[in-house]
């Protein structure tokens, strides 16, 4: 994918030119939030009662939230309709309409994490340099919904990596105690001196780890990011993100561009996940990123020199 | 008249023809009983079979034990024994995994700065030595104790009562040492009491085959479908045999598996057993369906003191001085003193509906129904537990419904060899072997003549019993305490008391024992010990069957029997003439001591009713019932029985044998001392003779004694009443059956079960985690609210197998002032969900 | 250069394959082992289409008995199942888990009360091993069930070999079996004699009636 | 009068129920059990009489069927 754009003297990159690298603010915010989700769904095993689910379907302060895109495929799969799960999954739609479609992908989703990483690993170590066409994750979306009509099977939730991961996230890590009390040595503490343990009460509370086979689904989708095509799975397959595409294109919520601040150094391509959205805005068609694969994961705010990139609300959303 | 009699003659004719033509036509197909060669054959697999007795309950199952090279592999019922012929229960199935738990006590443990180390044999015991002399030394023979068990073999109680007793020897005022107890004292304490106040002789007078000839069967507040399994299978074969005449009455303050067969389920608030009793006495009376010159010959009537107390204080301060007193009565006076147990009275006491009590009684008094009475800890564990157990001999007694086949009171037992060991070896604090009592001058001579020991070495005063035992320790009078094969420190009601005291007060603890215990806990020095077949043993059984099994396997480790701790630490105290003291008491030849602890044992027995078969018999025979009466004198007895031996009956034996193993005591047509009792007293009629209670003019005590209240009611603050016991499952307090994965895996913890209607008030469902506080502590346990057991409204009831929550923490340790035995089946707590 | 490129495109390629290949092997695997759901499920076609494997049902459970599905499960990955032997399913009466489930994939309308829950029917497979068939006094299965008395009672026939003992012989009644596998956890055998095997009650057959219902015959509780 | 005995073969399941059933019914009275039989003794009158109660135990539910085993009617023969 060539840069399009006029490569003036000013625009010229020193190739021994240092970066000096900018304080990437927006990134830590966004590992922050990444990691708070992380705990999120951890927190059941922990004791915590205010959150229980995984991404698929969850309940916060009592509050139900499911994925529309697992609800679509549930009312398809189910041939039924329920108040509740479309209640649940509004929400959530509303919610992200506003904060910015795809910010799920990048802010929110566990896999994205492995994405970034594979995005790293895939620079030195990519064999294939495959690249398939942007608009595949739409395919499959489409795929998706028809399959789950025609199987009556929720497909995508059968094979998400999304469901695989917070599953064993909610579930892998088990520490809780067994519900009948039972205890390892007796109140008086040690009981034999330095003989063994008391070996009748054996089923008690320790921490288990039971991440089961779904990882290994997880793990293919890394390999082929890492070998095959850079970003495989969250930029071309992943039909959650085509979904959120779609939300995201009518969302309010998009990167701003500032032309004159703008000295088309192209920082902002090398960190962008997506970076074909950018063309348009870089070459002044348009004052904002328009294309809702943007996951708002505003890592070119950050890097940008000249800080005209920024966080803006296209007021005019509708049009 | 004429015609009347022909038409009963008709009648009869055809009820006899269609009888036969029914029972006839049908030939059931008897299949020999599987002849299995026993003892000492090998068979395909390449074990050696060996016989052995079930080590869990009273019940006695024969089994054979398979052993593979140095180990334990196998085990299977034993065909040839007559209780339970080839069957077990499921712990009886698992009892080849008992022996390999993996924190098997394999080194002697001695507590150092507070942890239990590994020492040797020699530290160990020359530890435990020189503190028995120094404390017999300084503070006399009462300062030291030991606690033993129903589940001792047979030569281990003997060996035991004979140490203590001559303890004499070394401590400084010059006698023996009482102060040695069984744990069957919480188990059989009240049927021994009851025996020895009714007939002067301990054991029961039936035997297990009274199920097979009986058609009605009373249970006393005893669970058999889960505490006797194998006899609970023969019960309900009677039954089904004949499902219309044979009935089976379960008396009980829960409804458990045994309610579920019962016929008649008679639900009764705790302790108004005695009233019931009472009333059955009366309706007896009432209807005159009593045995008229059974009564005459047979019994005599008395009245027993009342208002005895419940031994709360200690030393038994709030118990009268008389407690145990009986008073001559007439039989009119008794007719008097039961008519006040009328069925409005009783029924409106005890909770139970007037047609329920009413069909019980009937079905008790009629003349021509064979009636079988059981009953085991919700009878003994009572705080009048003696009272109540006499109170069912009045019922058989008048009815003159006793020591014939089918027909009789039985108590069963608990442990193993509650009877064999702790009975009639006498290992308790005021007894001496053969139902003899240390007070008595001349038992104390005939034992110092056995034990070639001097007479005045006896201590004449009884020892301290159980409750006042662990009492003496907290108050620091008892300062060396050993215990053997049992656990108090997980079973002793009001559990904190003792287990502070142990830990607190200056007290020398030893513990023999196979595996780590609640009692190792606090124990200064652990002896590890051989278990079950890794030793050779004897047990006597409910039914008076003693069954021997000889050495199988080695034991684990350095552990050694507990005989052979008690030898050593004899040799270690030395003599003032420098002789040790097992060179006085033990020397037996180190090949066969066996034989010669068992042949001495065995010759307090002869010629008083209780005569044990010789060692070889015992050795060879799979099981033996005593009385084993030998014809003539010169084998065995002091009595000789040729002219009456003809026509006394031999059930388990061939008609010429001069050999007879008594199966029902007491009775002619098989007791040879009651036939030459009878012919020795013409003027005595009928087949029964009770030729043990010489003191009653060889009559039995028909005794009369109220309802009293029970030690603790429920009141506003604790409103339920707290019911202890067993589930089959598990044997006591768990560590043998914990440690089988099985059995763990099955009931792997203790429950309280709820009744459901006190359930749904409290707001408990099954599984939520429910504390119960008493006015001694409280235990967190989780609820069962449809379990097996359901326990009446306003009670509950909890095992106590568990050693991670001991519900003995919240029992009282009010006992029965006769038998000196705790009540666990009756105090008051409170529930809360936790 | 060439040849390290192409081994290491080998190497890639082989990775890729072997994984990807075993997570596709494993989703569309056909395995004949029967799933059991939680109380609740619907019949098993419909729960597959109806359950969108959030696992919030196994995340309710108190006592860990709900396991999840995994790739290796092929369609039932993500979905909730009963391994009795490891854990039985304790019948909660609040049924905290049917209550957190998003779809209706756990129906609570189809449970008025804990004692209509259905998951399967407890049956004992193998009569030869079981110990009560064979005189030994066992009955675990009977004393650990929760529906005692109701789900399963003990008929009693005799001891042909002793003929003086009885074979308490545990028979589950299908209508009240919850087949929540409390027995089969319990069953002290290495291989469990009861098994809970998925069985619809179904109604009998209306043209004829048994004679046992022609008479009233008080059969479970004697309270 | 006329005395038959006769012997009934029950459903297992029925013996208490088949056994309260026959109390009820007057001069019929049960002289033995054995697993799930019966013997029953009938003193009536005529053979009529005691063929009609033979009839309605016969139709007792869980009664599986009745085998006659001896018949006095000498005083019948008699007096007719």
């Amino acid at each position: 994918m060539t840069f399009l754009f006029q490569t003036d003297e000013k625009s010229q990159i020193k190739k021994n030119e240092s970066f000096t690298k900018k304080f990437s603010k927006w990134k830590l915010v966004r590992r922050f939030v990444q990691t708070g989700i992380i705990f999120l769904l951890v927190s059941p095993v922990f004791g915590f009662t205010f959150f229980s689910g995984t991404l698929i379907s969850s309940e916060i302060f009592g509050f139900f939230l499911t994925d529309p895109l697992a609800a679509a495929d549930y009312f398809l799969a189910a041939k039924t309709f329920s108040v509740l799960v479309f209640g649940s999954a509004l929400t959530v739609l509303v919610f992200y309409f506003f904060v910015g479609g795809r910010v799920f992908c990048s802010w929110v989703c566990p896999v994205f994490l492995l994405t970034e990483l594979s995005e790293k690993l895939n620079k030195k170590f990519a064999v294939f340099k495959i690249k398939p066409s942007p608009n595949q994750k739409y395919f499959v979306l489409g795929a998706v919904l028809v399959l789950s009509f025609a199987t009556s099977k929720p497909i995508f939730e059968i094979v998400s990596p999304i469901g695989f991961v917070s599953q064993n996230l909610a579930i892998g890590i088990d520490t809780k105690s067994k519900v009948f009390g039972d205890k390892i040595s007796l109140e008086s503490g040690e009981i034999y001196g330095n003989l063994k343990k008391n070996l009748i009460a054996k089923d008690v509370e320790r921490v288990r780890f039971l991440f089961n086979g779904s990882l290994w689904f997880v793990l293919t989708i890394f390999l082929i990011d890492v070998f095959v095509v850079k970003n495989w799975w969250c930029k071309f397959t992943c039909p959650v993100g085509a979904f959120y595409s779609i939300l995201g294109k009518k969302s309010p919520a998009k990167i701003k561009i500032n032309h004159e601040a703008c000295n088309n150094c192209g920082k902002c391509f090398k960190v962008c996940f997506v970076n074909e959205v950018l063309i348009a805005p870089v070459q002044g068609k348009s004052d904002f990123v328009l294309d809702g694969s943007c996951t708002n994961c505003l890592n070119c705010v950050d890097v940008c020199p000249e800080s005209a990139l920024g966080a803006g609300i296209k007021k005019d959303f509708w049009k | 008249m004429e015609n009347f009699s022909r038409r009963n003659f008709l009648k009869s004719t055809a009820a006899s023809v269609a009888i036969s033509s029914m029972i006839g036509c049908e030939q059931k197909k008897t299949a020999e009983p599987l002849k299995q060669a026993a003892g000492g054959s090998s068979d395909q697999l390449g074990l050696e079979w060996d016989k052995a007795v079930c080590r869990f309950c009273g019940t006695g199952c024969g089994v054979l034990v398979g052993r593979k090279d140095s180990k334990i592999v196998a085990t299977k019922g034993d065909p040839d024994c007559y209780s339970n012929k080839g069957l077990n229960c499921i712990k009886g199935y698992f009892l080849s995994k008992i022996l390999y738990g993996e924190d098997r006590l394999t080194k002697p443990l001695i507590r150092k700065n507070g942890k239990l180390e590994e020492a040797t044999w020699e530290e160990a015991l020359d530890l435990i030595a020189s503190k028995y002399v120094e404390i017999l030394k300084n503070d006399g023979s009462n300062a030291v104790a030991m606690f033993g068990s129903g589940q001792w073999t047979i030569f281990e109680g003997y060996a035991a009562t004979k140490f203590m007793r001559s303890l004499g020897f070394v401590s400084k005022d010059g006698v023996g040492s009482n102060n040695i107890e069984p744990n069957a004292r919480m188990c059989m304490a009240s049927a021994v009491a009851a025996f020895m106040r009714t007939f002067q002789s301990d054991e029961p007078m039936g035997s297990y085959e009274d199920i097979e000839h009986a058609d009605t069967f009373v249970l006393w507040g005893a669970n058999m479908a889960e505490m006797h399994p194998v006899l609970f299978s023969r019960i309900v074969d009677t039954k089904i045999k004949d499902k219309i005449h044979v009935k089976l009455v379960d008396l009980g303050t829960q409804f458990t598996r045994t309610s579920e067969e019962a016929d008649l389920y008679l639900q009764f608030k705790p302790q108004t057993d005695l009233a019931i009793a009472n009333y059955f006495a009366n309706y007896i009376v009432q209807n005159n369906l009593y045995d008229k010159d059974f009564i005459e010959t047979n019994t005599v009537f008395k009245r027993g003191q009342t208002n005895i107390g419940y031994g709360l204080k200690d030393g038994g301060a709030d118990i009268p001085k008389d407690a145990e007193a009986m008073f001559p009565m007439t039989f009119d006076e008794y007719k008097a003193f039961v008519s006040t147990y009328t069925l409005e009275y009783v029924s409106e006491l005890s909770g139970v509906p007037k047609e329920k009590l009413e069909e019980a009684a009937r079905l008790i008094a009629d003349p021509k129904r064979k009636v079988v009475s059981f009953w085991t800890m919700g009878f003994n564990q009572h705080t009048r537990g003696t009272w109540v157990n006499q109170l069912v001999y009045n019922i058989h007694l008048l009815t003159g419904k006793i020591s014939k086949p089918g027909n009789g009171p039985f108590s069963l037992t608990g442990q193993p060899s509650a009877c064999g060991t702790a009975r009639e070896v006498g290992t308790f604090s005021h007894r001496l072997p053969a139902d003899m009592v240390v007070a008595n001058e001349e038992h104390r001579k005939k034992t110092a003549e056995i034990w070639k020991i001097p007479v005045e070495k006896i201590n004449p005063k009884p020892g301290l019993h159980t409750v006042e035992m662990f009492r003496a320790i907290d108050n620091g009078k008892i300062k060396l305490l050993w215990v053997q094969v049992t656990n108090p420190f997980q079973s002793m009601p009001n559990l904190n008391r003792y287990r502070k005291a142990a830990q607190e007060k200056d007290v020398f603890i030893v513990v023999s024992d196979v595996y780590p215990t609640r009692s190792t806990e606090v124990a200064d020095v652990v002896l590890p010990s051989a278990m079950w077949t890794e030793k050779e043993g004897a047990y006597g059984n409910a039914e008076r069957r003693t069954q021997h099994w000889n050495k199988i396997v080695e034991p684990p480790g350095e552990a050694k029997t507990e005989i052979w701790q008690m030898f050593e630490v004899a040799k270690r105290m030395k003599l003032d003439d420098g002789k040790t003291l097992a060179d006085l008491i033990y020397n037996y030849n180190p090949e066969t001591y066996y034989k010669e602890i068992w042949e001495e044992y065995r010759s307090f027995s002869l010629g008083i009713g209780k005569d044990l078969a010789p060692y070889d018999v015992l050795k060879e025979k799979h099981g033996v019932v005593w009385p084993y009466v030998h014809k003539t004198k010169e084998i065995n007895t002091k009595v000789d029985f040729t002219e009456v031996w003809e026509n006394v009956e031999n059930p388990e034996g061939k008609k010429g044998d001069d050999f007879i193993s008594v199966k029902w005591r007491y009775n002619a047509k098989y007791d040879p001392y009651a036939a030459k009792f009878l012919k020795d007293h013409p003027e005595h009629k009928g087949e029964i003779a009770f030729y043990k209670a010489k003191g009653n003019d060889y009559k039995a005590v028909v005794l009369a004694v109220p309802y009293e209240a029970a030690a603790e009611e429920p009141n506003n603050e604790f409103p339920f009443w707290l019911c202890t016991g067993r589930v089959l499952e598990h044997w006591h307090t768990g560590t043998m059956t914990m440690r089988v994965p099985e059995l763990r895996r099955a009931v792997p913890r203790a429950v309280v079960n709820l009744n459901p209607e006190d359930a749904k008030t409290l707001g408990i469902k099954g599984g939520d985690l429910v504390k119960i506080s008493s006015k001694r502590g409280s235990v967190v346990f989780p609820a069962d609210v449809n379990g097996r057991s359901i326990p009446a409204k306003g009670s509950v009831f909890i095992p106590f197998f568990d050693e991670t929550r001991m519900v003995n923490e919240i029992t009282i340790d009010a006992y029965c002032p006769i038998s000196k035995e705790p009540d666990y089946k009756k105090c008051a707590v409170k529930i809360e969900k936790v | 250069m060439e040849r390290r490129d192409f081994l290491k495109k080998g190497l890639a390629t082989g990775l890729v394959t072997c994984t990807s290949s075993f997570s596709l092997f494993a989703l569309l695997g056909q395995d004949n082992k029967t799933y059991f759901r939680p109380p609740g499920a619907l019949p098993e076609n419909e729960f597959l289409s109806a359950c969108i494997r959030c696992a919030k049902c196994v995340q309710a459970c108190p006592y860990d008995t709900l396991k999840l599905g995994s790739v290796t499960d092929g369609k039932n990955a993500g979905t909730p199942f009963i391994n009795f032997r490891e854990k039985p399913c304790y019948l909660c009466e609040d049924l905290p888990c049917v209550k957190v489930c998003p779809t209706d994939a756990l129906d609570i309308k189809s449970l008025v009360n804990i004692d209509l829950v259905h998951i399967g029917t407890a049956v004992i497979t193998d009569r030869e091993a079981c110990l009560s068939l064979n005189g030994i006094r066992c009955e675990i299965c009977y004393r650990v069930c929760p529906m005692i008395d109701r789900a399963i009672t003990l008929e009693k026939h005799e001891q042909e070999i002793t003929q003086k003992h009885t074979v308490f012989e545990p028979v589950i009644h299908k209508d009240y079996c919850t087949g929540c596998g409390i027995c089969e956890n319990a069953c002290p055998l290495d291989e469990s004699a009861i098994t809970v095997l998925p069985s619809q009650r179904g109604d009998k057959a209306k043209h004829y009636q048994y004679l046992r219902e022609q008479v009233k015959h008080k059969k479970g509780h004697k309270k | 009068m006329v005395i038959s005995s006769l012997v009934i073969y029950c459903h297992s399941e029925f013996l208490d129920y088949v056994s309260e059933q026959i109390k009820t019914l007057p001069c019929v009275e049960i002289v033995g059990s054995h697993n799930s039989k019966f013997a029953v003794v009938i003193e009536t009158e005529t053979t009529e009489q005691s063929a009609e109660l033979a009839e309605e135990i016969r139709l007792f539910t869980g009664v599986l069927s009745l085998e006659l085993v001896t018949h006095f009617f000498e005083d019948e023969v008699q007096n007719s």
